[in-house]
């Protein structure tokens, strides 16, 4: 697949933690803004010099006009630079990388299941889901606390969205994994095979667990990976996993994969 | 500063290149990664992704990790295989106004040879790069490249297997990587390539285990830029064969040590990665340097080094 | 978390020293050059620049030149010989409650004997370490560290010359790190240190010329970490005595992954020059790493590593 | 000698860009404005991570009260980064390092010669030598435009000091380098060995010359040099320069020298 990813000299137009450690930018850059598709992502160049050496790859959690967006956790030096930027510097992007989700012409009902940061991309195509479509939505947010639905909520607006939030603090209704309700909540709502799509995103250890309540009911799943990237762009074969009939790029074949196309003994 | 043209072309074991910036085996796929950002027609040459005779699979994940100024990797050599990459990945190479020099790797002499004889049938090969970094399984996994016998040996069966021009990729894991060199010129390469990458490793202290699957990795990147260019400068006080430099060169500053030094003409993989416009800005820089300098062709910078 | 006193001690040829931080040799002067930032008797041990027969003036500047997450320096050894330090420097080193480690080089193995010879009566010398990567001016100027006969000549030489316990430090210019440790432990080495610098170079584009007034510099610092794990776990599979790991460690993650990997001390050098507080910071992240796993000794982290 | 220098985190209080390319900061670090003396230095770190690796020299330009003040011009990357460092920024520096200009007790005339940014330590001895002794005071600054005047002006008061500004550019009334008028204006003004001292700072061509001068004219003469360093407290041996008798750290046994101490075939 030969993709149209550039790179981009964006500004950042506005920083906001959303909670703590977790932060939202919206940024200034046209040209990707209108590339791009949900599921996508960037390599973000994180300083000038050697070190850290590698672009962080991130997931666009929306595009407006002509702005970007991005929802990142910091977790290591890279996002923790990242977090301390302010608005109206320059950051260097590339992309739209990867595939994307897809949304089946005969689609009746999606179903989305977000752990935590994974929400992200799934932002995205909620987004794309309401103004494109008259469907039935659903979406699964799992996460650690109660805080964490800071991450979605506001962009989730409950007249689009069946709005399931599990914690695994208990400070919702649901608590546990949000696995642990996907299977019960499919089965309430009949939602199944005819017509229906789950698109999930969160640990690997959820996902495994998604792909597993999916092929139970026979309910097509689209997944968004993550892997350890050197180059995003499909180049350097770092980012492999396994896949029915050998290795796939995380970056160039995904990050968005068909759930039965995967080896779930990878994790 | 000057209207004139600069000459910016180099010739490497016959192979003539309209400027010295190769891409380096394993960092630009087959050609077609960096499709979107760069011009293939600007470069002086593509190196492709190392095939073997077989289709490989590589090892498996984790297969990458950051380290300070530089990145190991343990891809494993995953590739198409030979036949695959003929029929489906030259096709799309040959568009180009840019000579391929197929990077190709075995694990016995018998597989370079035949490697080397297939390739030399084909259409739009410019010339070959032998990766000797590998382990040669019939003496016992030792690396081809870090003795100079077994160098010369391998090295010798490519050379009677074909008669494109012919690069040999020196690994830089060596007590003396002038001695592997000067064999390798003896068993007739045309052209040397240094250097590959140095083997690494890194550990993850919160689950105890190595952070790549295969334990080890190669580290790339510039951290390894003073001890690649140290091994060109070696290696050119033993060798008369054009010699091309790689190792950490991520801007034209990087490049200039390199030609300076004496190597015809430089490649650049991880650099890529982390800036995707690098090959222009390269040659950019390249042009001012000379353009400042007053000099109109490259070949007026290459081994100017004064000791 | 645990009020439990942690036990960081470790016994290193015999050698005890309440912690595994250890000063590198060249980096630390002779014990005084971070007295106002570092109270000595809080380290490991520590490990003296290296010292000849006769005082050595060392290489010309420009010595040193920063790189990518690394440092090239060219010191040349200078130091102010075997007498003066004994008489000088001596003197200073005895006052604290830390083993002293001499670092020594020879250009011949009558030179190192001499050494050991003499350093062996002299009072408050926990131990030698010897460098074994220096030319050997008798053979050719090869290195005695790259050739494992040649290693294992001068440790013998310089075991049959001491009682005290004896530290070998390899250099890591080799094809075979493995097989010079080998033969150096067959010498009668007591533990070995690994690594010295790698070769690298510098070229001024403005100048064309070497950075460095000596061409070529040892590499140190981070840009060299991932070698050195490698290099240190590569060993191990070797060897029983233990190891000392060195090469880039910055922080205690650093030191730990090569903890992990089973080196049983650590030594730091570069680093000192960034962070004179770096061994405060390391000890103290290697003691929350324990608590933060409930352990309460050192030795319960040494070598665990899981492949 | 044991140094007293310690690790400091400063804040910077201020910054200033004097003319284009080289800044005045002054820093919050009371400990290190307490302990510092004329020709002392700090090694300062750029920024976290790795890269670049080596904390960066220079000297200081004064003190006052709680704070320390550095001019510096932007050089590479390491003073390129500083450039960018905004007031309230924490700094780590360590300092005070060196030894420092020796001023007799006998001093009649301090000669002050400077040359570009080399000014910055002897601003500071020139601060000292105003504040503690009655004496003759010549500021000798040489530049390669007009413009640079800024760098010392405002700090020289010309009630002080008897100040003589050269331009390679030939702006001011004094053309071609600072040494060469030197001579003239020593001879001029009868200034000699009695009692004298010069004291220069600059690039090595020029201390070279003045080293020259006052050799001649047989005045005590104090050079501030440069060298680059890794440790900057003596460790390393990395700074050397040729000294008679062999060589000495610019960092510890300097940076300030007897100009006749030194082997001036080194440049
Ligand atoms: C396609 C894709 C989309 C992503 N989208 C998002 C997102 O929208 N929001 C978000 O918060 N995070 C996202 N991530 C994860 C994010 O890339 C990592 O958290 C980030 O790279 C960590 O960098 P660091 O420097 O802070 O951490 P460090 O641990 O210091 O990073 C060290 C190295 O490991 C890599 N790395 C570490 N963790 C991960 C990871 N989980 N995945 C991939 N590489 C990693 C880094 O890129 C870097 O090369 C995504 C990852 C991928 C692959
Ligand atoms: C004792 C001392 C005092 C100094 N005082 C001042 C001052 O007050 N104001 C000022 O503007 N400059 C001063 N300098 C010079 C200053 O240290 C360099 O300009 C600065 O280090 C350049 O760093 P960079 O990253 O911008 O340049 P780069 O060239 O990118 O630096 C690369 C490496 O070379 C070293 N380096 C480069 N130039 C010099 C140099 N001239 N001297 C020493 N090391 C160098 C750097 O420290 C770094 O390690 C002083 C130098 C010394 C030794
Ligand atoms: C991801 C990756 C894959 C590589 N694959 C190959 C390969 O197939 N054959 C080969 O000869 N070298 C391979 N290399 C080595 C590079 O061609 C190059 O020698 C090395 O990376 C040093 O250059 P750099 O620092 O500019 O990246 C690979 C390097 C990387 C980073
Ligand atoms: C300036 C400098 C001087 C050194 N001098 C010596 C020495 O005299 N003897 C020796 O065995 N190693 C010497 N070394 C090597 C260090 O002891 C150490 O092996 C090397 O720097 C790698 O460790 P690091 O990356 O932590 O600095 C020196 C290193 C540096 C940077
Ligand atoms: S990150 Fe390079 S192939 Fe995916
Ligand atoms: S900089 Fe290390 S001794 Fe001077």
């Amino acid at each position: 697949m030969i993709h149209n990813a550039t790179t981009h000299t964006a500004e950042l137009v506005s920083k906001r933690e959303v909670i703590p450690g977790t932060f939202h930018f919206v940024l200034h850059a046209p040209a990707l803004a209108r590339q791009s598709r949900p599921g996508q992502f960037v390599m973000i160049q994180v300083q000038d010099g050697t070190d850290p050496l590698l672009r962080r790859p991130l997931s666009l959690s929306g595009t407006c006009g002509d702005t970007v967006e991005l929802l990142f956790q910091v977790k290591g030096r890279g996002t923790q630079l990242m977090a301390a930027w302010e608005p109206g510097r320059s950051v260097s992007l590339i992309g739209p990388l990867g595939n994307s989700f897809i949304i089946p012409d005969v689609i009746k009902t999606a179903v989305l299941v977000a752990g935590g940061i994974g929400a992200a991309p799934l932002l995205y195509l909620a987004k794309i889901l309401v103004e494109s479509r008259d469907l039935q939505r659903e979406f699964f947010f799992g996460a650690k606390t109660g805080k964490e639905r800071a991450l979605v909520e506001g962009c989730i607006v409950n007249e689009d969205f069946e709005y399931v939030f599990v914690t695994e603090d208990g400070t919702q209704k649901f608590q546990g994994f949000v696995t642990d309700t996907l299977a019960g909540e499919l089965e309430r709502k009949k939602i199944n095979a005819k017509g229906a799509c789950i698109y999930s995103c969160g640990p690997s250890s959820m996902l495994k667990k998604v792909a597993r309540i999916a092929a139970a009911y026979n309910i097509p799943c689209q997944v968004s990976l993550e892997a350890h990237m050197a180059c995003g762009v499909g180049a350097c074969l770092g980012c492999v996993v396994e896949a029915r009939g050998g290795f796939k790029r995380v970056c160039a074949d995904g990050p968005v994969f068909d759930s039965r196309a995967l080896e779930w003994n990878y994790d | 500063m000057t209207d004139k043209a600069l000459d910016l072309s180099v010739t490497i074991a016959g192979i003539r290149m309209k400027n010295p910036l190769m891409v380096a085996s394993g960092t630009f796929g087959y050609g077609e990664a960096y499709a979107s950002f760069i011009d293939n027609n600007i470069l002086g040459a593509i190196v492709t992704k190392g095939i073997s005779l077989e289709p490989s699979q590589g090892n498996l994940p984790p297969r990458i990790v950051e380290t300070p100024s530089g990145m190991l990797n343990a891809i494993g050599l995953q590739n198409v295989g030979l036949e695959c990459f003929i029929k489906e990945k030259m096709p799309y190479l040959r568009q180009f106004a840019t000579p391929v020099i197929v990077n190709f790797y075995g694990t016995s002499i018998a597989d370079y040879i035949k490697l080397a004889e297939r390739l030399t049938g084909v259409d739009g090969i410019a010339g070959l790069e032998a990766n000797i970094s590998c382990p040669n399984i019939k003496e016992g996994g030792i690396s081809f490249g870090t003795d100079p016998a077994m160098a010369s040996r391998v090295t010798e069966g490519i050379r009677k297997a074909t008669t494109l021009p012919l690069i040999v990729k020196l690994t830089p894991n060596v007590t003396d990587i002038g001695a592997i060199a000067k064999s390798v010129q003896d068993a007739g390469a045309d052209a040397l390539s240094l250097i590959n990458t140095f083997t690494g490793m890194a550990v993850d202290v919160d689950t105890c285990k190595p952070v790549l699957a295969n334990i080890t990795g190669g580290l790339s990147g510039p951290a390894i830029r003073p001890l690649a260019l140290r091994m060109v400068w070696e290696t050119l006080k033993r060798v008369s064969i054009p010699v091309i430099g790689l190792g950490g060169i991520m801007n034209a500053q990087d490049a200039l040590q390199f030609l300076i030094a004496g190597a015809r003409a430089f490649e650049i993989g991880t650099a890529l990665f982390v800036n995707p416009q690098a090959p222009y800005e390269i040659l950019n820089g390249i042009e001012s340097y000379l353009q400042k300098r007053n000099l109109s062709a490259l070949s007026e910078v290459i081994g100017t080094l004064q000791q």
